[in-house]
């Protein structure tokens, strides 16, 4: 097999998997659509002249014009501004509960695998628990307890979200645990801390950022639909899941499309985006990509 | 010879699969001298690592002690066995699976060095480096990733990392399996170059009974995870005699188209730890079976000086 | 060794080529190799030397759109007698020809069986697909195999899947499912590699045994010198995708005419020698170096880095086979004085 | 199969669907009128009560009761009941009558109604046509109330102990009324499935048959009616304009009872001072939230009330006037007393409507620094947080609400009497002001309903004066109606009614 | 096989009594009680009174005590009344809401396997052609687009522009009973239903299709001369869908999500339905039930999806 010649310096791991990330068209694409989304999103207040809850009872409902590029909404705020608040506030919400979910996720994981069988037991169970339940239910029950709003919504979102990260992490662990150079880690008197940060953690980097891309597209339709239950964002603040919850008037869906169809695009694009970027990690990652 | 620096007793190991018990290990004894290399070989799955892992408790042993040095091991307290741990170091077959393919070869060489908590960055550093140096590889390896490396590399690499922590003990599992013939030479000299300059004393695992001859002062011959002969290696090679040890030299192909070819085949396969055979575990595939052998299980005794089986028949030849 | 007219494998020229990232590698160059019926001819050489894609180019199984055949020809006479060159040929003809008039065998044999078949479906399918035989007959021919192999209990053994046999067992069920339609060329890709040296001596036996009953060619994969003695009746040595030595096994050992082939002979431990070695204070006779990269070949003789005899003349061109006597070649320019 | 929906509707010409349970006026799966706190518009097709409002909710008419007497003293009542029979064809009796008032009084039956009814001291049946009931004091409100206790069987229900017959499926299998319409077929959430009553007193229905469909929310109900599914639902008012100029479909409008207000947690330090209190009706610009969000469709209220027999002369109207409103802020030293600090405002409407209007008034009052934070949330949270005897205040320092004010003007009582303070009632903002708690027992104890008017007149100009609330609007509700339908009668009445519907009357064009 | 699916319940069983205790736990942390939903606020009540029905509910109880009695008495099957519709035994609401959600899952999972499969298969066989990319495409925009929006714009497009399909419900109100009636109505929730999970099954099919046709035995099926159309559909398909089995047991739980949304927009009279409702107006025992009946599923599908992983793959031996 590869018998590369030491003479040639050739990239970390990392920095391999950054190469066929770069190879992968889709992926690059969803990073051409979600960048200049997220360069759009963080500027918008410097360069847009309307803030997003301020509200012009005249310019009701008005359709898209040279002025208000997406139009008004039904207090006659501005939809651009909003969409792109919405985007503000569902990234955030979207990257705090994946990031809150892999740290919880991942130390779950990590513990069940290597702490014992006794950790691995009781906490396996209680994964099992957490997914025996169907996860919109879940949230509806946890939405009703934590309320909502930001933060409460990236609670409910973390708690829902780490179980699967936990298993996958688990699984990925105790393969490792078995490995060699593992083993070899343990014979020079390793301690499960060494284990975790120097072997567990980056030899779970794959899993980890495939997850949190994953994970952050998953968390931005689950805010959405959360909102549209009623049970995240509360208006007035924009989020694209209660901006859309408009369309479930007809008067709104039919009448003024530019209210739902410009939050429902940057919904669905930022999600696509998300998706492609994580499905070119996943590839990238991959460990049979090494091989080539 | 002087107190044995390893001293395995009774070693029994078994692992519990689906509400079978597989005896993996059972009554496993032998001792290593200072400076001795010893030789395990056996067929795949006759539990060749696992002896070589409990020995270092990589894996918990299930009963039976293993002496190192004077201290008991198996009852160990988790931070008096780290303390032990860098007097006793073990190689691996794979050369790819033992290195990690996210750290360099400078981290890996020094993580030992960390874990124990020994030196500061830069006397971390010298080892490696002199470690790099000891295996003949260059200086410069140290900042690449092991991916860039050949097998026969990576595993001097793999032996450079149990050189950093000084070891007087190394259970080298299977180091030269995985190596094509010509770099399985180099590293084969490597180690025993290694040994006999740093004086190591040493468990040699293979499946090859020509490296072991060519590296071990003794053998052990192990069977479906029971110990069937040990010999000084001159005598084991020259007068086998055990019947499973006859068979397994005679399996070995000759390279020299003018060899005897009249081998002796063994019928069927090993069989499995979930239901050994009663009394002698060979039994089933032994040529000079007797009745008699699926009674007891045969004991080792001592057929020459130095030189035990563990088989009932004494009229062989 | 009786040498038909026509061999039953005949390579001419052949190279193989892989397209990768940043370019192509020709994995395997410039191979000539003849078989004949009842002849045994062995490949070995070093892990990546291309012995493997020597045998998938036969069988013209490369991956498609990264591997394939760049020049030569690949003739095979079948049974029949007809000849035909497997390069060309539709995929059609050629998929009638793989398991009909080649078997191969690979070398693991677990993951080389399909998991969800009994051992005697798969067996029994290359009957099907060449022979059209119906259910019942086939799985009776799968039987009358699997006893031709060894395999004791054989009806029930058929009913079995892999996963329940030992790794013996499911090599011979491999050679067996090879051997299904009697082919004229067996290939067998190191068949016991991943094998105990025990079982390893079972299955050579076998081989052999079934070999000289039918009479049929073997191209034999293997890395392991001693294997080559065992079963081979010619040997030819690869080296970085190129054959550097071919001729009889007892000459090739004896007398090897290739600083590569005695390296590697000179490399081997062997049974019985360490005694002397240790009182004389001798070292196994190690290669230094190690084997090119594809990527990245050395000028002209691909050996002459790691190569003790090398003159200036080795790195400027290739060598090429030259003549040591009519069975047997060398591809160094020095051979005369090794 | 595409069945195309004009063909379904005129091979069933003799049948209504509606979405009578759509909206704040339904309660969809609800069949027990004892345990009904809405649900009325349709619980009236098949049963009925002795009295029940007239069409326009102004006065309480006989139904089952052809004429009711009440004593000078407001202390006795005497029904005359109408010559009317059961489903089943046994006749309705004053025994019938009392057993039901007997239950609705009884908790253990799971009525709703038992407090409302407490001042009854007896019921008595002098003959087979004549109920009198006895109070303990006088009560203005025991009509109103009489108008939800919807008469049932005796025969039937009697031998059912009271605490298990919530539990009984006899509510939603076989329930038999007096109405024009008869209990055919219930599907588990999907529809209700009502047969003419051929027997009926008032006349043979028009219809055969009347359905009353489920909705999960007002819009699968719009749907359901553009696509002719179903001839009638409520709408919220701002699907209005849809259905404006469409001549398939009558917009029917009404008033909705409902005051919708600001209310001041009095028990929160911030409100203390009047000038706040005032300062925030100034701030918001009703009139602009009227005509954009509404549409038009409210009417400002500066007190409970917006009837104009209910509204003093001199009040004032307080104005949009943001710098009066600062002024007054400043005044009041709001910088001390809050500043940009944010409250919390909280409330259950989650309608799109009213999550556009809290945000015109978020905005609003931001303009003159109140720095509100609206926070909707579903109605039981919003009765747990507010009901609470010992309340968090920072969890409600402002509540946006509305409290039903109408037909019986008395109704607002229990959101404003000090008496009713949780736990004792839902004075959910604690308003504890002596002047209106004094003009609402005497509004409430007034017998002479001549009077009563006046006395809801200095209710509503304490009110005005003190603003224990900002109160906003009335809002008008609204129905849509295919133009199929005639002679069909829907009033936005709280908790949808009841009132006089003579669903007999509708009919559906061919 | 049987013993061990014996184990499993056993198992799932005391799983289910964990369940309905988290559940019991978390619905009691949830502000306000189905009293406080009973109550428009519009038309209030006074605490005082709402504490009357609170106790004739038994919700004036220590929880302890509240779930002992719940759980004593589901042992025997009953699982209490309805507190929003007292005259509703859960049980039986549960019960009858179980045949439309299946039906509706049911036929959407149909849908999905055979979309995902087919596709998962031509995106494998195909691989970087046009028509994979497109495929992958769609998979992905599937997943990415949410089931409230698709479920809202289907319904708007079908029902109310096109007239083609009933706005919701599962049969026309007031009709006989009728199988195209039902069809009718079915199609389009299914079909939306299926999306997600279609797109799903799609890219794991592809994947794992992929990761077969890399097999050592796919080659030693073409070195025996196998038909490639044999290859792919008997030597590989088959082991490819072996992962395929477990992901569709996991994706029920995802399609019980998806069903939610659905059944609230279309007003499909499943188990989705009665639990939004019953969460939005605290109604314990129903949402107890539910979520039991549920987890009952949820257990018996992953326990048949083992089963039937053990039954098609004879490596896995189960006992
Ligand atoms: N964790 C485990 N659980 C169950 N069985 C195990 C476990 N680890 C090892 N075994 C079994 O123990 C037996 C001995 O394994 P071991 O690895 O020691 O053999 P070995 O002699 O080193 O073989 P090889 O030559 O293949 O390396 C094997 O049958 C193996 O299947
Ligand atoms: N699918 C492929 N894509 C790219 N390169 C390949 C591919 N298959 C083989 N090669 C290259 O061809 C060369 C020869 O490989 P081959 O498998 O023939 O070696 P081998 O002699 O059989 O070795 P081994 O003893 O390890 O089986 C290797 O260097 C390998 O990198
Ligand atoms: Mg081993
Ligand atoms: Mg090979």
């Amino acid at each position: 097999m590869l018998a590369r010649s030491p003479q040639r310096r050739s990239p970390g791991p990392l920095a391999r998997a950054f190469d066929r990330f770069l190879l992968n068209r889709a992926a690059v694409a969803g990073v051409g659509i979600a960048l200049p989304m997220l360069l759009l999103i963080l500027s918008y207040p410097l360069w847009w002249a309307f803030q997003p809850n301020d509200i012009d009872l005249l310019a009701m409902n008005s359709g898209p014009t040279a002025k208000h590029w997406f139009g008004t909404d039904g207090v006659g705020r501005d939809v651009f501004a909003r969409v792109l608040e919405g985007g503000r506030i569902s990234l955030l919400v979207a990257v705090a509960s994946t990031t809150l979910s892999a740290i919880i996720g991942f130390l779950f994981g990590a513990i069940s695998a290597l702490a014992g069988r006794w950790a691995d037991a009781v906490s396996m169970r209680f994964v099992d628990l957490v997914m025996t339940l169907p996860p919109v239910i879940f949230l509806l029950v946890l939405a009703s307890i934590a309320g909502t709003g930001i933060w409460p919504t990236v609670l409910v979102i973390s708690l829902l979200s780490w179980p699967l990260l936990a298993r996958m992490i688990r699984s990925r662990l105790l393969e490792l645990r078995e490995r060699d150079f593992v083993m070899a880690a343990r014979g020079m008197g390793a301690g499960i801390g060494h284990l975790l940060f120097r072997h567990g953690l980056p030899n779970s980097i794959d899993i980890l950022v495939v997850y949190a891309t994953l994970q952050i597209a998953n968390a931005i339709l689950l805010e959405a639909g959360l909102s549209f239950l009623g049970l995240g964002i509360a208006p007035p603040a924009a989020s694209w899941g209660n901006m859309l919850n408009a369309a479930r008037s007809t008067a709104v869906l039919e009448q003024y499309p530019w209210q739902w169809l410009f939050p429902g695009t940057a919904l669905i694009l930022a999600v696509l985006a998300i998706n492609f970027i994580g499905d070119g990690l996943r590839d990238a990652f991959d460990p049979r990509a090494e091989l080539n | 010879m002087s107190a044995p620096l390893l001293s395995v007793r009774d070693l029994s190991k078994h692992y519990t699969s689906r509400g079978t018990r597989l005896n993996i290990l059972q009554g496993i004894s032998f001792d290593i001298g200072k400076g001795e290399v010893v030789g395990l070989v056996g067929e795949s799955g006759s539990g060749k690592t696992t002896i070589g892992r409990s020995v270092l408790r990589l894996v918990e042993p299930s009963s039976g002690s293993v002496r190192f040095d004077g201290t008991e091991l198996t009852t160990l307290s988790a931070s008096a066995l780290r303390r032990q741990r860098p007097r006793m170091q073990y190689i691996f077959q794979d050369p790819f699976a033992s290195l990690s393919p996210r750290m360099t070869i400078g981290e890996i060489l020094t993580e030992g060095l960390k874990i124990q908590g020994i030196g500061c960055v830069g006397d971390r550093l010298d080892r490696a480096l002199s470690a790099l140096a000891q295996v003949d590889l260059p200086a410069e390896a140290i900042n690449r990733y092991a991916h860039e490396f050949s097998g026969g590399q990576r595993q001097r690499i793999g032996i450079a990392r149990a050189l950093t922590l000084s070891p007087e003990f190394i259970v080298a599992d299977e180091p030269v399996s995985a190596l094509d013939v010509s770099i399985q030479a180099q590293v084969i000299n490597l180690l025993r170059d290694l040994q006999q300059r740093l004086g190591l004393t040493m468990l040699f695992i293979s499946h090859d009974l020509a490296v072991v001859e060519y590296i071990c002062d003794r053998v052990i011959v192990l069977y479906l995870g029971r110990t069937m002969e040990i010999a000084p290696s001159a005598d084991l090679y020259a007068r086998p005699q055990h019947p499973y040890t006859r068979a397994l030299l005679s399996a070995i192909p000759s390279p020299d188209p003018d060899a005897r070819r009249d081998r002796q085949i063994l019928k069927g396969d090993i069989p499995s730890p979930a239901n050994p055979p009663s009394g002698c575990v060979f039994r089933t595939r032994c040529p000079s079976a007797l009745e008699a052998c699926a009674g007891a299980v045969p004991q080792l005794r001592e057929v020459a000086p130095g030189h035990f089986k563990a088989c009932i028949r004494d009229d062989l030849d | 060794m009786e040498q038909t007219a026509e061999p039953v494998l005949d390579i001419r020229g052949l190279r193989t080529i892989f397209r990768v990232r940043g370019g192509e590698i020709t994995a395997v160059n410039d191979i000539d190799l003849s078989i004949a019926a009842g002849e045994t001819l062995a490949l070995v050489g070093e892990s990546g030397s291309g012995k493997s894609v020597t045998s998938l180019s036969v069988m013209r199984l490369l991956t498609r759109g990264i591997g394939a055949i760049a020049a030569g020809s690949i003739r095979l006479t079948t049974r029949g007698g007809a000849a035909q060159d497997l390069v060309g040929l539709d995929e059609e003809s050629m998929r009638r020809i793989r398991g009909d008039d080649i078997g191969m065998v690979f070398q693991e044999p677990m993951s080389s069986l399909n998991p969800v078949f009994t051992i005697g479906d798969q067996i029994a399918e290359p009957l099907r697909v060449h022979r059209g035989a119906d259910r019942k007959k086939a799985m009776d021919a799968a039987v009358a195999l699997l006893e031709s192999v060894g395999i004791p209990d054989a009806r029930r053994r058929a009913g079995q899947y892999p996963h329940e046999l030992s790794g013996g067992m499911r090599q011979r069920a491999t050679i067996a499912m090879a051997l299904a339609c009697d082919p004229a060329l067996l290939i067998a890709d190191e068949p016991t590699t991943a094998l105990d040296v025990t079982i390893q001596a079972q299955i050579l036996d076998l081989l052999l045994k079934l070999q000289r009953e039918r009479g049929m060619a073997m191209l034999f994969v293997t890395h392991n010198l001693g294997v080559v003695a065992e079963i081979a009746h010619r040997v030819a040595v690869m080296y970085a995708g190129r054959i550097v030595e071919e001729g009889p096994v007892g000459e090739v050992f004896r007398n090897p005419k290739h600083p590569y082939t005695m390296g590697l002979l000179a490399s081997m431990p062997r049974l019985g020698d360490a005694a002397r070695m240790k009182q004389a204070g001798e070292k196994l006779a190690a290669i230094p170096g190690m084997v090119p990269s594809l990527m990245n070949m050395p000028s002209g003789c691909a050996f002459s880095p790691r190569c003790t005899f090398a003159i200036d003349a080795c790195r400027a061109v290739v060598p090429g086979l030259e003549q040591v006597n009519p069975q047997h070649r060398s591809r160094c320019i020095r051979w005369q004085e090794i | 199969a595409l069945v195309a929906s004009g063909v379904a509707t005129e091979a069933q010409a003799a049948t209504l669907s509606g979405g009578f349970d759509v909206g704040p006026g339904g309660f969809q799966g609800n069949f027990n009128p004892l345990a009904a706190t809405a649900g009325f518009t349709w619980l009236s097709i098949y049963y009925e009560p002795l009295v029940t409002y007239d069409e326009t909710l102004q006065k309480v008419v006989g139904a089952l009761a052809s004429s009711y007497e009440v004593s000078p003293d407001q202390m006795t009542y005497t029904f005359k009941l109408a010559d009317a029979k059961w489903h089943d064809g046994k006749p309705f009796t004053a025994k019938d009558a009392k057993f039901t008032i007997g239950l609705a009084m009884n908790v253990k039956s799971g009525s709703v109604l038992a407090a409302r009814l407490k001042g009854i001291s007896s019921v008595e049946a002098p003959d087979d046509h004549t109920v009198v009931i006895k109070l303990s004091a006088p009560s203005s409100s025991l009509l109103d109330t009489m108008t939800k206790v919807m008469m049932l069987p005796e025969h039937a229900l009697s031998s059912i102990p009271a605490d298990q017959l919530a539990k009984n499926t006899w509510w939603s299998t076989a329930p038999i009324g007096t109405g024009p319409f008869k209990f055919t077929k219930y599907v588990s959430d999907q529809y209700v499935e009502l047969a003419a009553n051929t027997d009926y007193r008032g006349g043979k229905p028009a219809l055969e048959r009347v359905i009353n469909r489920y909705f999960a929310n007002p819009a699968a109900a719009i749907a359901a009616l553009r696509s002719g599914e179903i001839q009638f639902t409520y709408v919220d008012s701002n699907d209005v304009p849809t259905f404006k100029d469409n001549k398939d479909f009558k917009v029917i409008e009404g008033d909705s009872f409902v005051v919708n207000y600001l209310g001041f947690n009095h028990d929160s330090p911030l409100w203390k001072d009047v000038r706040v209190r005032k300062a925030v009706m100034h701030a918001i610009n009703r009139d602009a939230i009227i005509q954009s969000l509404y549409g038009g469709a409210a009417k400002p209220a500066n007190c409970a009330y917006v009837a104009e027999q209910l509204i003093p002369p001199d009040i004032d109207t307080y104005a949009y006037d943001p710098e009066k409103a600062k002024q007054l802020l400043t005044d009041a030293g709001w910088d001390q007393i809050n500043g940009a600090k944010p409250i919390t405002l909280l409330t259950y409407y989650t309608t799109p409507l009213a999550t556009n209007v809290l945000a015109a008034v978020q905005a609003m009052l931001a303009q003159v620094g109140i720095n509100i934070v609206p926070r909707a949330v579903d109605a039981p949270t919003y009765n747990s947080i507010v009901l609470n005897a010992t309340p968090d205040i920072a969890q409600f320092q402002m509540v946006y609400a509305g409290l039903q004010n109408g037909p019986d003007a008395g109704s607002i009582n229990v959101g404003l009497n000090e008496k009713q303070i949780p736990p004792a009632g839902p004075n959910v903002a604690r308003v504890r002001m002596p002047d209106l708690t004094k003009a609402l027992d005497s509004a409430l104890a007034e017998p002479d309903s001549a009077k009563r008017n006046t006395a809801y007149q200095d209710v509503c100009k304490v009110m005005n004066t003190n603003l224990p609330w900002a109160t906003l609007w009335v809002a008008n509700r609204y129905g849509i109606v295919s133009t199929k339908v005639k002679d069909f009668v829907w009033t936005p009445a709280p908790g949808g009614g009841p009132y006089q519907a003579d669903p007999q009357k509708w009919s559906i064009a061919e | 096989m049987l013993r061990y699916s014996l184990r499993r319940l056993i198992m799932g069983m005391g799983m289910l009594v964990a369940l309905s205790m988290l559940i019991f736990l978390l619905l009691r942390l949830t502000p306000g009680d189905p009293i406080d939903a009973y109550i428009d606020p519009n038309l209030p009540m006074s605490p005082s009174d709402l504490a009357d029905l609170r106790r004739s509910l038994g919700l004036d109880q220590p929880l302890p005590v509240q779930y002992l009695g719940w759980l004593q008495q589901a042992v025997t099957g009953n699982l209490g009344y309805s507190i929003k519709r007292l005259d509703q035994p859960v049980l039986g609401l549960v019960l009858s809401r179980i045949g439309p959600t299946v039906l509706l899952m049911g036929t959407a999972l149909v849908f999905a396997i055979v979309v995902g499969i087919a596709c998962g298969v031509i995106g494998a066989v195909r691989r970087n052609s046009l028509a994979d990319l497109s495929l992958s495409v769609a998979a992905l925009a599937g997943i990415s687009s949410p089931a409230f929006l698709s479920a809202l714009l289907g319904l708007y497009l079908f029902s109310v522009r096109l007239h083609w399909m009933p706005s919701g419900g599962m049969l026309t109100p007031g009709e006989a009973f009728s199988v195209g009636d039902l069809l009718h109505h079915l199609i389009l929730p299914a079909a939306l239903l299926s999306v997600a999970q279609a797109a799903l099954i799609m890219r794991y099919m592809r994947a794992s299709l992929l990761e077969v046709l890399n097999q050592d035995y796919v080659r030693t099926a073409r070195a025996k001369g196998v038909r490639e159309f044999w290859v792919i559909t008997k030597h590989a398909l088959r082991n490819a869908l072996l992962p395929i089995v477990t992901l569709i047991g996991s994706t029920v739980g995802l399609a019980i999500g998806g069903a939610i949304f659905i059944e609230s927009v279309f007003n499909w009279p499943g188990m989705g339905l009665l639990l939004v409702d019953a969460v939005q107006t605290r109604d314990y025992p129903v949402i107890m039930g539910a979520t039991l009946v549920i987890g009952t599923c949820v257990i018996v599908v992953n326990l048949l999806t083992d089963i039937t992983y053990a039954v098609v793959d004879p490596r896995i031996k189960v006992g």
